[in-house]
């Protein structure tokens, strides 16, 4: 059974492959979640995970024996891994990673990343949903309603560098923050950024999708094998992206891998601090807390930039 | 309230008044209390209740055995170091005492595991139902009778244990 | 009313080295005291079986081969052993001790929680099953 | 929400079956009218070994290790309790230096229990770094232990009539090491569980108890204390060395989780206290008494204070080597009993916040509900299901 | 040939990522929480099982092995045997304790099986009352290099002072 799996798992295999920077996308991910576990664990005063832990976790879930429980759609019980990933593969295409010029680059990819970033959250609650399990399905509705209390602010805190900017293109806007320090001018918008980012993602304390303590894995109780894998995969992925997009809008961009690494790195730094020192909340502390003060904050850094733009010009 | 104060309140309740008790001190802070009516079982607690002589801090069944054919149901109160025990007697066969969740909520789970430990019926108990034994625990079987062989029950579950189609008897 | 306050502790610990011990690659010193594997010495042993009859776990069985000549064979089953020290407690001879090194007993099969202490041959002896004069045993 | 329309019959929630958890299992039957909570019953035993039985078929020597591990986390005092009864019947004296080394054994039984408490408290509510550094800092008294008795959960310091260990001066001096350290550990947290904010929203104001419904439902331990309630058997009914080294009671007010967090933790400085005390004070002599190995015929009953509150034994001798009936009543179960009362009349939406508040770890003995009507119709609901219930409740009362 | 070696290849790389990131669930199944502690002790700083990808996960459709403590009372033996079955292959169980290995002191009392073994199957056993955390390392340690040589059987030997550890016990 398990070779099988891996033999099914092939073409697939392939097709991520094959897709430009795929695999080193990948391997940044993995690398990304592995810093930050290690980081986590160096802040609680212990070893933590080998550097290959990520990799291995990876490749056993890849071998374990996958089951379809019963009362789920079995095409969308695949496919939404698999449609999660790409989303975050795809979302990649846009973004400076490593430094180097986005792969592709259009008037208001902006938006598309961030969309595609979203869709991740959006498989993961679709997959949630799409089991019978009352785990999953708690753990979908908090995935899903942190996600819509999530993307307004983030995506509003990311459109305060694009307005200075003037640009809704991604290779644009960098250019322009190169060597721009905005979380000097927008440190309030570079905040939102990174909480908003943590929320997207569901690092703790804004992991009551996926309590252990309270319901078990959330949205992937019912995954098993190769669907953890490849949402496991998509969140490394979309993590790297997000630590880039923020670190090359407010952090004086990152024109070259040194900067790269150093400054995605800080900014892990910082979002591992940050999970260390605050306590989970609940899902209604978290939607509360963003809809009175993130979103609040975001516009009070959007009045201060415009008129201080107005004022500047 | 002190020990000595509450053991010379109790004796004056469970003595002096309408009720026939036996009392003994087997030891200075405990006052134990031999009921010999079950009728008054209720009003002394009720009569311990109001003068507020601490909180029931445990029953215990005790079987004197089949030969004696008798049960022995122990109800400790407790105010800073005093003891208070009531004890009731009731037949082997169809023992039956009276609930107390009314008067002192706190007694449903000592009354429930009295029940299903000695199969004492708890006259009017709210929750009927097992604590601590599984529920296809066998009827009329009292694992703290002394009748009870250890075992027996036990053996009876294993053998029906299976797995991987092997039978698996330790 | 702060927000953390733990952040003294995670700054300290991040330019420290972990606490983290390296077991199993580097093994702490145990205590003295520590309560490991159960060691049976015959050589003053009377055959009382005291040992046996306070143990909680009925983890050692005392095998009279001849209570005269103390010739006894010891059973000690380490996966039923709680570790309590009972038995070196009530020995009067001494005959038992605790080591406080072989406490890593974990195996892989349970035909390693058999242990028979005792004179090389009596134990050959019990192994091969031959018949052994008015064998005795206490529980 | 789909519960909606479940709601409005009377019904049966049985909360939660256990789950894979530190703690033990157990499982709620809540039965609901409309939205009231109008019955809670308490369904335990998923760790029901018979222990009361198995006493009764083994000798008084064997049945000390048995009771020692009714629970892992309090063993000192399961056999201190057992071991002053059968010493109280066999009318021995037991010298005033095991005495002590009892005591002190059960006061760094104690510190450990509580720093366990507030770590898993810790990582209950989602604060994995602070239960990480308190399970680090406990492992210090996990040391001593270690080295003081050889194990470091089931100690079996007790024997009858005495103590196996004794104490020298090195490692008295590593228990004031220890403790120094502990101290100034212990401030750090207290500060950190009262003033932290993040960690107060879930906790301040969370699963209250009064005074008066903590008296009349029998809680017992700090869960009494945290609501302002004196029950310490230390205090009240002073055994073995607490005569000589009497213990001071800790009491908070406000009845919530917060303080059940606070008391704990206050606490344990006045066992540092205590310890510090009889390392100075210890007093010398033997360490046991011979005991005989038939107890004399008789009754007696004997209370201690364990970490989690009072712990009853009541122990019946036949005047044989093995015990008639012994009757052990722990903390845990008078303080179950709260729970199950004070949920009565509440609202459904309330239910978690109070078996939480009661103690932490039952949130994580019970993640799934079973609604079964009597027409047979059943569904499962998580724990997580009903909170979220309850929020929503609250939500749409308010709008 | 090719294939072979690819087989090969593949087979390596996933036994060696078996052993690397094992995933453990924990059930009590009545046990006096002593052993439960320890388990948790070795997930915090001063053992920190993370060093060997050891994760707890809480969900038995994650674990690859099973940390079972207790002498299975007959309440939790349904759940233990659900569990068990619920997980995926391959899957592997460890008994803690002197409880989960023979029930320990709690041999023989009514409620109890005496043992994992006797409701499914076990492939590591850590005896202790409780273990040590280092000793649990220990035998997780040993199961996990076990699973890179199939055949990983302890040899017996024969220790100095007369001493006999044996594999079958004819009495
Ligand atoms: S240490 Fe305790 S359990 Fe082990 S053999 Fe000795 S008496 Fe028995
Ligand atoms: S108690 Fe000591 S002397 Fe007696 S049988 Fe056991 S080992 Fe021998
Ligand atoms: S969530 Fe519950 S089971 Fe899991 S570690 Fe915490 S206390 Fe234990
Ligand atoms: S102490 Fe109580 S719960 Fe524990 S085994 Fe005995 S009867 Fe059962
Ligand atoms: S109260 Fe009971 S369960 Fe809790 S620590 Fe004490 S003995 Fe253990
Ligand atoms: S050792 Fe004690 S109990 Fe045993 S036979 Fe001698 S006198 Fe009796
Ligand atoms: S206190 Fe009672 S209910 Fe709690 S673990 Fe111990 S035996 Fe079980
Ligand atoms: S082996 Fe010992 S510590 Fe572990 S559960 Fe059993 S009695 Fe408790």
């Amino acid at each position: 059974m398990g070779s099988t799996t891996i033999m099914n798992n092939i073409p697939n295999l392939v097709a991520l492959l094959i897709f430009p920077a795929g695999l080193f996308l990948l391997l940044c991910g993995l690398f990304y979640e592995w810093a930050d576990r290690k980081l986590l664990a160096q802040l609680q005063n212990r070893i933590g995970p080998r550097w290959f832990q990520p990799l291995a976790d990876i490749i056993k879930l890849l071998a374990k024996e996958e089951v379809i429980p019963d009362g789920v759609n079995p095409t969308l019980f695949i496919g939404l891994p698999i449609i999660a990933l790409a989303g975050g593969l795809t979302a990649a295409l846009y973004v400076p990673i490593v430094g180097l010029l986005p792969s592709y680059g259009l008037p208001g990819d902006l938006i598309i990343t961030i969309y595609l970033l979203s869709l991740l959250t959006l498989c993961l609650g679709l997959a949630g949903s799409n089991t019978l399990d009352r785990f999953s399905l708690v753990g979908a509705t908090r995935t899903l309603t942190q996600l819509f209390s999530y993307e307004a602010p983030f995506m509003l805190a990311l459109l305060g560098p694009a307005f200075v900017a003037r640009s809704w293109q991604i290779s644009v806007i960098t250019t322009f923050t190169n060597n721009r320090w905005l979380i000097l001018s927008q440190p309030l918008g570079f905040l939102v950024a990174v909480i908003a980012l943590m929320g997207k993602l569901e690092l703790p304390p804004f992991d009551a999708p996926e309590a252990e303590t309270e319901i078990v894995a959330g949205a992937l109780t019912e995954y098993s094998g190769r669907g953890l894998a490849l949402f496991r995969l998509g969140k490394g992925v979309a993590l790297v992206i997000g630590l880039t997009l923020i670190a090359s809008f407010y952090l004086g961009g990152v024109t070259n891998p040194f900067l790269f690494f150093v400054k995605t790195l800080t900014l892990l730094l910082v979002v591992v601090a940050l999970q260390a020192l605050l306590t989970r909340l609940r899902i209604d502390q978290t939607v509360g807390l963003w809809w009175r003060y993130g979103t609040l904050l975001v516009l009070a850094q959007w009045l201060v930039t415009i008129v201080w733009h107005g004022v500047a010009t | 309230m002190n020990t000595q104060e509450a053991l010379k309140i109790a004796s004056l309740l469970v003595e002096e008044w309408v009720w026939t008790t036996e009392t003994e001190r087997p030891e200075p802070n405990r006052l134990d209390v031999k009921l010999t009516k079950l009728d008054d079982f209720i009003p002394i607690v009720v009569g311990l209740r109001v003068q507020r002589l601490g909180y029931l801090s445990a029953i215990t069944g005790l079987d004197l055995g089949p030969e004696v054919g008798e049960l022995e149901v122990l109800y400790h109160f407790c105010t800073a170091a005093a003891v208070v025990t009531l004890r009731l007697r009731v037949p082997r066969d169809n023992p039956s005492v009276p609930s107390l969740c009314s008067i002192i909520p706190s007694a449903e789970p000592f009354e429930r595991e009295l029940r299903e430990m000695f199969g004492v019926d708890v006259d009017k108990h709210p929750n009927p139902i097992h604590i601590y034994l599984p529920d296809d625990w066998p009827v009329d079987t009292y694992p703290l009778r002394k009748d009870f062989e250890q075992g027996t029950v036990s053996t009876a579950v294993r053998r029906g244990v299976k797995h991987d189609g092997k039978e698996n008897n330790g | 009313m702060k927000i953390g306050i733990m952040i003294s502790d995670i700054s300290n610990s991040l330019f420290r080295r972990p606490i983290t011990e390296l077991y199993p690659f580097e093994r702490r010193e145990t205590p003295e005291s520590l309560r490991g594997m159960l060691h049976w010495n015959s050589e003053n042993c009377t055959g009382c079986g005291l040992c046996a009859k306070d143990c909680p776990a009925n983890a050692i069985d005392l095998i009279v081969l001849d209570k005269k000549a103390k010739r006894f064979v010891l059973s000690y089953h380490p996966d039923r052993c709680t570790f309590c020290a009972q038995c070196v407690h009530s020995c009067r001879q001494g005959c038992l001790e605790m080591s406080n090194e072989e406490w890593e007993l974990a195996s892989l099969d349970k035909d390693q929680f058999h242990v028979l202490y005792g004179v090389k041959e009596d134990v050959e002896n019990i192994l091969a099953g031959s018949p052994l004069p008015d064998v005795d045993r206490i529980e | 929400m789909m519960e909606k329309k479940i709601m409005d019959e009377t019904f049966t929630v049985p909360i939660g079956p256990q789950h894979p958890a530190l703690k033990e299992p157990s499982h709620f039957r809540i039965t609901v009218d409309g939205e009231i909570v109008t019955n809670a019953v308490v369904r335990l035993g998923y760790a029901h070994r018979g222990i009361e039985k198995a006493v009764e078929g083994r000798n008084w020597i064997q049945n000390l290790y048995m009771l020692e591990r009714i629970c892992g986390i309090c063993s000192h005092i399961h056999a201190t309790a057992y071991c002053l009864g059968v010493e109280q019947l066999a009318g021995v004296e037991v010298p005033p230096r095991a005495q002590a080394i009892r005591v002190l054994t059960a006061e760094l039984e104690r510190i450990h229990s509580h720093f366990l408490w507030v770590g898993v408290a810790a990582h209950e509510a989602g604060f994995d770094t602070l239960f990480m550094y308190i399970w680090r800092d406990r492992e210090t008294v996990m040391d001593l232990l270690e080295t003081l008795s050889g194990n470091r959960v089931n100690y079996s310091v007790n024997i009858l009539g005495g103590v196996k260990f004794d104490i020298n001066e090195e490692q008295a001096d590593a228990i004031r090491k220890g403790l120094d350290y502990l101290e100034e550990r212990t401030n750090h947290y207290l500060d950190v569980v009262s003033n932290d904010a993040m960690f107060l929203q879930r906790t301040s104001g969370i699963g209250v108890m009064t005074r008066n419904q903590a008296e009349v439902l029998g809680t017992v331990g700090p869960t009494a204390r945290a609501s302002n309630v004196a029950r310490d058997v230390r205090v009240e009914a002073p055994y073995g060395a607490y005569f000589d080294y009497p213990a001071n009671i800790v009491l908070e007010e406000r009845g919530d989780l917060t303080a059940r967090f606070v008391v704990r933790i206050k606490e344990l400085f006045e066992s540092y206290r205590l310890i510090r005390l009889i390392l100075d004070t210890l007093p010398s002599g033997d360490l046991e008494t011979r005991m005989p190995r038939r107890i004399k015929e008789g009754e007696t009953v004997c209370r201690v204070e364990a970490p989690r509150g009072e712990l009853f034994y009541f122990i019946k001798s036949n005047g044989t080597d093995m015990p008639e009936r012994i009757k052990i009543r722990t903390p845990t179960i008078c303080n179950m009993t709260s729970v199950v009362k004070l949920v009565i009349g509440h609202q459904l939406a309330d239910v978690p916040m109070i078996l939480v508040g009661i103690d932490p770890c039952f949130s994580c003995n019970d993640r799934m509900v079973i609604l079964d009507r009597s027409d047979g119709y059943k569904q499962q609901w998580t724990w997580e299901a009903l909170r979220q219930h309850g929020i929503d409740y609250y939500h749409e009362q308010h709008s | 040939m090719t294939q072979n070696l690819l087989q090969d290849t593949i087979q390596r790389l996933k036994t060696w990522a078996r052993i690397n990131s094992p995933w453990v669930l924990h059930f009590n199944s009545g046990s006096c929480n002593g052993c439960d502690i320890e388990i948790l002790a070795t997930l915090t700083p001063r053992y920190d099982l993370e060093r060997f990808g050891i994760k707890l996960m809480g969900s038995p459709r994650h674990a690859d092995v099973l940390l079972c403590t207790g002498a299975v009372t007959r309440q939790a033996r349904d759940r233990l045997v659900r569990i068990y079955e619920q997980m995926h292959d391959p899957k592997f169980v460890v008994a803690i304790g002197a409880c989960a290995l023979s029930g320990g002191v709690f041999r023989g009392c009514y409620n109890v099986m005496d043992g994992i073994d006797q409701v499914i199957p076990v492939h590591a056993y850590i005896p202790g009352c409780p273990p040590r955390p280092e000793a649990i390392i220990d035998g997780v340690v040993k199961l996990l290099s076990s699973l890179s040589i199939p055949t990983a059987k302890v040899e017996t030997q024969p220790s100095t002072d007369g001493r006999i550890e044996t594999k079958e016990c004819s009495l």
